[in-house]
This record gives structure tokens, C-alpha cells and sequence, in this order.
């Protein structure tokens, strides 16, 4: 079982993309389970989805504490002292940054870097970078296909949004830097 | 029997959007709708589907639960198929009206997203507030996951419209861990749900109101009739113990999904030790129940799905003969000082014998019920049931 | 076995099986008189009453004594003075 | 030999149907409440669907056991729940494609207070419901409680007259034009003295109800919370007319009019003092009594004024 954590900001779509993964491992035949932890929904509040993949039916309800993967959507949220909290040696971050640069962690091994705010902006038209990070996830996890996600995309989004936000998750699959630590 | 394989539609939403397609499936006349936290999402979506033309229902936008409830309850009486969603300080805002369902014998179909009730303000999981109405006189039925939302929804339009049962139905399911958690699930074909509803059809009539005819629903009962309709109360929900097992049975049948009726019955065959679970929490409890087997252990996991009539014989079969019982609470009992599913099973002691019975409470407000303690709830258990001394009631979370 | 006697499961009154009423003949304390000659059958007092109890004889009105509960709101809503309250015994 | 009349008030043309009640049920001798009830399937029909809750009128609209004291379609309510049951009928029969008129009839306490959310609540809706409020200023089934439909300086059993409180402190909640500012089809006050007029109101409210929502506050004074003989209720409903205590008035689709003009008001006092619950009130009380139903008056002039302004625009 693949246990991913999305951290991000009330109104950034974290509990959407969390989502938008879990429905992309569905399309591979994947047991996806999805939930997020807050209490009122606010704007602009700290906000932690988690996404949990298998190949076996996923009975478990609980948190998120040992994650396989982090996505971070705001990058903001870096400063948090607790963010890498439970990470599993050998993790993944998928980090909303444009200078993101140093083993944050120990156990931090794989980083995907990608300005997903710039690409949302230029593509969206909006500060959405959830789409973008879930192509940059796609590329640096191998976890799921570029295909997947952009196809799950579509039970989400429609029309002129729908194409805005699968060039924002392309360019997110192409242009992600990635960085390794032993 | 060669099971039909039944088309369906996969899709990847949330517990509450569960419940919506589900009520959207039964076709319900009239549906009241007062959104809160954790529900507003089965709000939301139902009128997405009115919107949409997808739900041919009549919407009441009500001002509160309490109207809610007064509206649905009256439009069943009249006749009608209804639907409502709630959750904790709703419910409580509902309790008269819920009562007058209860006794007006209607079947109408709730459904409460558990939550932590007033005093202690919390907007977080907790089943306090099903524990608040349990001798309401509705029928209560607990989930586990998305899946089992839809198939209890559509479940419980058969238990509570059956002539034989005429009784409203409660499907409760946790609020945040079930409510806001997507899974892929299966979402039935419309024409299969109407095909196995069907059978309502070619029961008798219940009673409703009928313009020029002098019918009155909600005479006053009084001494030998109000004690004879009690005692009807009960029978039907006496027999609606039978009859929803029947239904998991017919349903599964129907749908290849079955989920045990009254109860779960999770490798109890050959358990020693049995620990009682019902929600959310029972997930990740078998999970762990799996992990211990490995190592040998005989740990059984026994689901509580329908609480209210309280399943006291299937229960007292499985429980019979077993070394040690615990059973996890999300909410409490007060005055026995233990969790309130404890204190009924509790109760079945003449039938099951004298053996080490455990309180956990454990769940409330959001606290995760994480794997590490449904591990010690089992150690607690194994070392009683090996004769080790125990203590009767554990509050997990604030062990140190 | 139970002895079991209300025909439905849940509160339901039927007036096709049973009209509830109460002789309210019996709470009077004064009864209402009409004199016949003094009315001129305008139907104020049958309008009012309360119970609806004053019979239509056509040219006058008569109050159903069964029923009426002696209020004297047809005595005093006569515009003739032709309804007077006179003491039961 | 006096000339008799030649037919029956016209006001017994809109009677069409039997009474649906049984002869002797247990409203009090006089109750002005059992008129205000037996009067609308008489005018309405016997093909509608009531509702009521515990007030004077439940021991009457609710059966005992399979026992039934009228001959209706009936719902039975809790107190917080009859607008909201009744729009629940209501759309269920929409849902089948069926006219059936459901009418509401609970007492003021249910409809200012407890029962009042609900209320408001179908009226923001405009629910295809009639809700008929007979007001009797208080919680009369209970024993001449106050309710927020109590006016003020009435005496009641929980607003007594002691040294330090003269009856009720604070002033009625008018709850026809709060009925009337929300979005619904039909309002309108009514009162026993002016049967035809109240018959009237039950035709247009029925009428108005396939439209949407439609209210009728009917003044009943309860003789033993007024304190007043059995024979008096009509004479006080009269009177409250004629002093503009109770101003008969309807509100349809937006437009106010009045439906009794009272050429010369008597002065509140007359009213005053035929109710036994204001015998302590003297001049001081009686000219504030007088001020706030002169105002009251003044405040619906101006609505008739403005709105019959409102009409004739959209007519020309």
C-alpha cells in the first residue's frame, strides 16, 4: 500500500486533488481510498489530504502518519517545523516551488520541484496548482500514467477548464525538476 | 443459485455524495434538506440532481431539522416515498418530530452523519448522537465504508416500507472519516434498484391520509390502545431483526454485495477473543484483526450493523463460548461508566456466560482510532482472556 | 396470547367506525327560549352559535337541546330580544 | 305577528357543506374558537386536509383511540410542526399531481411562538398551504398563559396584577402584517362578529392557496382568558372592530386594502372594558392602549394607501 499526504491551504484544491489521484488509480484498476482532515472550511486554513493506494481492498480509516509521499501545494507551508512529520525513509515530496533545493528531511530521498503557481497562472489563468503538481507527481513517483491523470481530470472539470487545467498538468509532467539524496 | 452479474457505474466520491446517488437510485416523492457539517454535501448533491433534472422529487428547503423531520414524516403519512439527512445538533434539533415518526409508524428513510452533539462544541466524528435516540423507536442502522452507504440506503427503503415492519430507518455513518472519505464505489443501475424495489409494490396498502375520507393520523392513544400500540412497536421491530438479515440475503442475491444483516461476523469461527466493533473504525480493526492472525492469535471481530431492535440473539450466538470480549464505544454511557455498546452486550451476560467483558471508548471528537490502539485493545483483551487481571472500562486516548 | 383489540398499527381515528360526541345537553345551566312569534327568522342566532346547534324549522329556529351548551350567544345576538335564557330546574 | 324575512342572511350562501364536526365536543360553552373551526369545511368543503396541534382545538381535531370527532382528513402535529407537516403534504400532493387544499389551524401560541420558525418558514416558501390562527391571546388549553400574541397590561396566569406588575409588560406581536411582509399570496384578519366576511376570507384563501401561501388571523376571544360571560365572545369581537382594536384587513398579491371601514372608531376603553383581563388598567394604560391601536390603524392606512397606489400603476 502507497500512502500519500497532500498538505495545502483551504481553497487550493488539496481535498480535490487528493481526489483526482485516487480516481487516477482507479482507471489502473488500483483500491483507492481518499479522505481530508479539517474542521470548518476555510479559506486560506492549513489543510491535509490523504490518499491511500493498493492493490488490495483499503479497510483502513484512519490518518495519514507514515507517508510514502508528500505533495505540498503551497509553498508557504515549508516553514512548517512538523510538515515532514511520520515521512517513510526513502519518501517522495512533490513541492509547489521554484527554488526548492535541499534534503529538508532524513528520510527524504526523491524531491519533485516544479513552480506550479507560475504554470497555473499562465495556463489557468488562476493561482490553481493542484493540477499541475498531480503531472509533476505522475513524473516523479512513475507511480501512475500522465494518461490516468489527465483522463481522470475530465470527471472533475469540463469544457474550456477542463483543457486549461490538462496543459497546466502537462507542463507539471514536463518542465518538474528532479532531485535525489542517498 | 447463478448470481446476475448487475451493471454499475464506478465512480470515485464521497461518503456523502454516497447517500445522495443512493436516495437519488429509491426515487423519493418528497425530500427535506437543512444542511449542516458534516452533511451538507448530501444537500448539494440532491439538489445538483434536481437541478440537473436528474431527481424527480419535490425539494423543501426547510428552515431547520425540526421542520425537516415534520415535513417528511407528513408527507409519508401521506403517502409518499420521503428522504432526510442530519447530523448530531440537527438531530437533536429534530427529537419531537422524530418521535411523532416513530409512532405515526412511518417509513421514513434518515440519514445522521454521526458527529459529536452540544456542550462540548465539536465539529468532529463521534456517534453520541445516534446513543442520544436510541429508544426513539426507529430502527438504526451503522456503516462502515462508501459502499455500504449506498447499499444500506436502498436497503432501507425495503426494511421500512415492508408491511410487516412500517417503521422509520436511521442510517448512520461517521462523520469526516466516512462523510469526506472518496472511494471507488459501486453506484447501481436505477432500473436494477426499481426492479428490486418492486416488490413493495405487491404488499398491501399501508394506511395514509385520503382528502374526504374522515382518517385521522395521530389520534390520541389512550390506556389499553396506547399500550397495545407499544406493544405492536416492539413486535415490528422484533421482527424487522429477521427481516433485515433476509434482506442482506435477498439484496446480496440481487446486487452481490452481502454484508451479514444484523451483524459481521469477521473470523469469529475459531476466535477465542472477540472484539465488537461498529463504523468506520471496524476497517481498520479487521485489518488488524488480520495482522494478529498471523502470529497465530484466535481473535474474531464482530460488526454491530444494526443497533436498534439491538441484535440480541445473533449477537448472544457468537459471542457464546469465547474466552474474552471487548467492545469499542465512540461515545459513552453514562452511570455504568463505560461506552453504551458495552453496556448492552454487557447485558447478555445470563446468555453468554460469565467471561472477562471490556469497555474501550475510544473515537471521540476526531480522535483517530489508529491501528497501534486497536492493537492494545486486543493485547487488553488476550490478557484477560488468559486470566490476567483487567480493568473494566479503557479510555484509550488518555492511557498513559 | 396478547388480547389485541385496535384494528391498525399505528393512531388512526375513523369516524366511518366511530363519531365521538359528548352530551353537552347536560353542561347547561340555562337554556335558550325562543319565542316563535317575536323572531323573525333572520338567522343571527343559528350564524353564531358556537356549536351550530339551532335547527332551521323554517320560519323560525329551535336549539337542539342535546348539544347546546346554554352560552346564551343567541339570546343576546337576537336583534328582537326573541331568545331568552331561562334558569334548568 | 312579526313580518318574517323572507330568506336567511347572504352569508349563508357560502356555507355549502354540512357541519363536519359532531354535535357536542369539548370547546367551552361560548368559545368563539369552535365557530372559527366549524365555519371553514363549511365553506371550504369537506375534500380538505386539516392540520392542528395541542391547543383548545386538539381534543377536538385529534380522535381518541379509532374515535373521531369530525368526519375530516386530519394530521395530527407536534407544536413545532405544523407548517412544516403541512408543507409536506402538500408537496407530495403537487409530487402526484393533485389539488388539495391543506389548511392549518392552530392558536396563536403555536403561530407567534413555538410554531412560529416553521411558519415563517412555509410562508418564505410560499407553500401551497392555508394557515388559519385563531388568536385567543394566549395559551388558553393550558390555562390563560401568556403568549407574545398577549397584549400588553392583560392579565393572565403568568402575567398577574401584584404590587410590583400590572398584567403583561411588553406589547402583542402583530403577527398578520409580519405574515403579510413575507412573500406569500394572501393575508388577511379576521373575527367572528363579521361571519360573512370571514366566510369571504376562507373562499379567497382557498382559492389563493393553489398559488401559494395564505394566512387568516382570526380574532376568537376565549372567555374564561378574557374573562367574559359565555355570551359575550361575539359582542367583543364586535367591538374590537368597531374600535379599531382589531382592524379586518387582507393583503392579496402585494396589495393591502381594508375590508370593513369603521367610519367613527369608539375609543379603545369601550373595548377595554368589556374584558375582565384589563379591569385594573386605568387612564394612564387605557391612552397608551389607545396611542398603539392608533398607530397600528395609521401604520395600515399607509400600507393600504401606498399599495392601492402600487395597484392602480400596474393596472394603467
Amino acid at each position: 500500500m502507497k500512502e500519500i499526504r497532500i498538505h495545502g491551504r483551504g481553497g487550493q484544491g488539496a481535498v480535490t486533488a487528493a481526489r483526482m489521484l485516487a480516481s487516477a488509480f482507479v482507471i489502473e484498476g488500483k483500491y483507492v481510498a481518499s479522505f481530508p482532515m479539517y474542521g470548518f472550511e476555510r479559506r486560506g486554513a492549513p489543510v491535509q489530504a490523504f490518499t491511500r493506494v493498493d492493490d488490495k481492498p483499503i479497510r483502513e480509516k484512519t490518518q495519514v502518519y507514515n507517508p510514502d509521499c508528500m505533495v505540498v501545494i503551497d509553498p508557504t507551508l515549508l516553514k512548517l517545523p512538523t510538515l515532514f512529520a511520520g515521512l517513510k525513509p526513502g519518501g517522495i515530496l512533490i513541492v509547489n516551488s521554484s527554488n526548492f533545493n535541499t534534503q529538508a528531511d532524513k528520510n527524504l530521498q526523491i524531491a519533485g520541484v516544479v513552480d506550479a503557481t507560475k504554470i497555473a497562472v499562465e495556463e489557468i489563468g488562476r493561482d490553481i496548482p493542484n493540477t499541475c503538481l498531480l503531472g509533476a507527481f505522475a513524473a516523479t513517483t512513475q507511480w501512475v500514467s500522465l494518461d490516468s491523470i489527465i483522463k481522470c481530470l475530465s470527471e472533475y472539470l469540463s469544457g474550456d477548464m477542463l483543457q486549461r487545467n490538462i496543459r497546466s498538468c502537462e507542463r507539471g509532467y514536463r518542465e518538474v525538476k528532479i532531485l535525489r539524496w542517498q | 443459485m447463478v448470481k446476475q452479474m448487475r451493471k454499475h457505474e464506478t465512480r470515485v466520491i464521497t461518503g456523502n455524495a454516497c447517500a445522495a446517488y443512493a436516495v437519488r437510485l429509491c426515487r423519493p416523492d418528497v425530500v427535506a434538506l437543512y444542511p449542516i457539517t458534516p452533511q451538507s454535501e448530501v444537500v448539494e448533491q440532491l439538489t445538483r440532481f434536481k437541478a440537473d433534472g436528474l431527481l424527480d422529487a419535490e425539494m423543501i428547503e426547510v428552515e431547520g431539522e425540526n421542520s425537516a423531520m415534520n415535513a417528511v414524516t407528513a408527507a409519508c403519512v401521506a403517502g409518499g416515498r420521503v428522504f432526510t439527512a442530519t447530523a448530531s445538533y440537527g438531530l437533536a434539533f429534530m427529537y419531537d418530530a422524530m418521535m411523532q415518526t416513530a409512532g405515526f409508524r412511518a417509513p421514513v428513510v434518515m440519514v445522521n452523519v454521526n458527529r459529536e452533539i452540544p456542550g462540548i462544541h465539536a465539529v468532529s466524528a463521534g456517534q453520541q448522537d445516534l446513543i442520544s435516540v436510541r429508544d426513539i423507536g426507529w430502527l438504526q442502522i451503522i456503516v462502515e465504508d462508501d459502499q455500504e452507504i449506498i447499499d444500506a440506503i436502498i436497503q432501507a427503503y425495503r426494511l421500512a416500507e415492508d408491511y410487516e415492519i412500517q417503521l422509520p430507518v436511521m442510517i448512520n455513518y461517521d462523520g469526516y472519516y466516512l462523510s469526506f472519505s472518496a472511494e471507488a464505489v459501486k453506484i447501481p443501475m436505477i432500473e436494477d434498484v426499481d426492479e428490486y424495489l418492486s416488490i413493495l409494490k405487491k404488499q398491501p396498502q399501508r394506511l395514509k391520509l385520503e382528502p374526504g375520507k374522515s382518517m385521522g393520523a395521530g389520534s390520541h392513544g389512550l390506556l389499553q390502545t396506547y399500550t397495545e400500540l407499544r406493544y405492536k412497536h416492539m413486535a415490528a421491530m422484533e421482527r424487522a431483526k429477521a427481516k433485515f438479515d433476509a434482506i442482506d440475503k435477498e439484496y446480496g442475491d440481487f446486487f452481490g454485495r452481502y454484508y451479514g444483516g444484523q451483524i459481521e461476523e469477521y473470523r469469529t469461527d475459531d476466535a477465542e477473543i472477540i472484539l465488537v466493533t461498529s463504523g468506520s473504525a471496524t476497517g481498520t480493526a479487521k485489518t488488524v484483526v488480520d495482522a494478529v492472525r498471523e502470529n497465530g492469535q484466535k481473535v474474531g471481530l464482530v460488526k454491530i450493523r444494526m443497533y436498534r431492535p439491538f441484535p440480541r440473539e445473533r449477537l448472544t450466538k457468537v459471542l457464546q463460548g469465547r474466552k474474552a470480549i471487548g467492545v469499542l464505544d465512540r461515545s459513552v454511557g453514562f452511570g455504568w461508566n463505560c461506552g453504551p455498546m458495552y453496556q448492552e452486550i454487557r447485558a447478555l451476560t445470563p446468555e453468554i456466560g460469565k467471561v472477562p467483558l471490556m469497555s474501550f471508548i475510544d473515537g471521540l471528537a476526531n480522535m483517530d482510532i489508529t491501528i497501534p490502539n486497536i492493537e492494545r485493545m486486543i493485547r487488553d483483551i488476550q490478557a484477560a482472556a488468559e486470566g490476567k487481571p483487567y480493568q473494566e472500562t479503557t479510555w484509550v486516548s488518555l492511557e498513559e | 396470547m396478547k388480547k389485541l383489540t385496535y384494528p391498525y398499527e399505528s393512531c388512526w381515528s375513523n369516524a366511518d367506525e366511530l363519531l365521538l360526541y359528548l352530551e353537552t345537553g347536560t353542561w347547561r345551566t340555562s337554556r335558550p327560549k325562543v319565542d316563535k312569534e317575536k323572531c323573525n327568522y333572520c338567522g343571527l342566532c343559528a350564524l353564531y352559535c358556537p356549536p351550530q346547534c339551532m335547527i332551521d324549522k323554517g320560519d323560525h329556529f329551535e336549539p337542539n337541546l342535546e348539544f347546546c351548551k346554554g352560552c346564551g350567544i343567541c339570546a343576546r345576538e337576537c336583534p328582537r330580544k326573541a331568545i331568552t335564557m331561562v334558569r334548568e330546574e | 305577528m312579526v313580518e318574517k324575512v323572507k330568506r336567511l342572511p347572504r352569508v349563508f350562501d357560502y356555507f355549502v357543506e354540512k357541519d363536519q364536526f359532531a354535535g357536542g365536543n369539548t370547546f367551552c360553552a361560548g368559545c368563539p374558537a369552535e365557530l372559527t373551526l366549524r365555519t371553514i369545511p363549511k365553506v371550504m368543503g369537506k375534500d380538505i386536509v386539516m392540520l392542528s396541534c395541542p391547543c383548545c382545538a386538539a381534543p377536538v381535531m385529534h380522535g381518541q383511540n379509532l374515535g373521531a370527532w369530525h368526519k375530516l382528513a386530519y394530521y395530527a402535529c407536534v407544536m413545532t410542526g405544523v407548517a412544516s407537516s403541512a408543507s409536506g403534504i402538500s408537496r407530495y400532493y403537487r409530487k402526484i399531481g393533485r389539488d388539495v387544499t391543506v389548511v392549518c389551524f392552530t392558536g396563536d401560541g403555536d403561530a407567534n411562538d413555538v410554531g412560529f420558525q416553521p411558519l415563517s418558514g412555509a410562508a418564505e416558501r410560499n407553500e401551497h398551504i392555508v394557515y388559519i390562527c385563531y388568536d385567543n391571546e394566549g395559551y388558553m388549553n393550558t390555562g390563560n398563559q401568556r403568549s407574545s400574541s398577549t397584549p400588553i397590561y392583560a392579565a393572565t396566569s403568568t402575567t398577574p396584577v401584584g404590587k410590583n406588575q400590572k398584567g403583561k409588560t411588553t406589547v402583542a406581536k402583530y403577527l398578520p402584517l409580519i405574515m403579510a411582509l413575507h412573500p406569500v399570496s394572501y393575508v388577511a384578519t379576521a373575527t367572528l362578529s363579521h361571519m360573512e366576511d370571514y366566510a369571504k376570507k376562507l373562499l379567497k384563501a382557498k382559492e389563493k392557496s393553489k398559488q401559494g401561501f395564505a394566512y387568516i388571523h382570526v380574532f376568537a376571544p376565549c372567555v374564561i382568558g378574557f374573562r367574559i360571560n359565555s355570551d359575550a365572545a361575539i359582542q367583543v369581537c364586535r367591538m374590537a372592530v368597531r374600535t379599531n382594536y382589531f382592524p379586518l384587513w387582507e393583503m392579496e398579491d402585494g396589495v393591502f386594502r381594508f375590508t370593513q371601514t369603521v367610519g367613527d372608531p369608539r375609543p379603545v376603553q369601550e373595548y377595554l372594558s368589556l374584558c375582565g383581563k384589563f379591569s385594573h388598567l386605568k387612564e394612564p394604560e387605557i391612552a397608551e392602549v389607545q396611542k398603539m391601536v392608533d398607530e397600528r390603524y395609521s401604520m395600515l392606512k399607509a400600507l393600504v394607501e401606498a399599495t392601492a397606489q402600487k395597484e392602480t400603476a400596474s393596472k394603467t
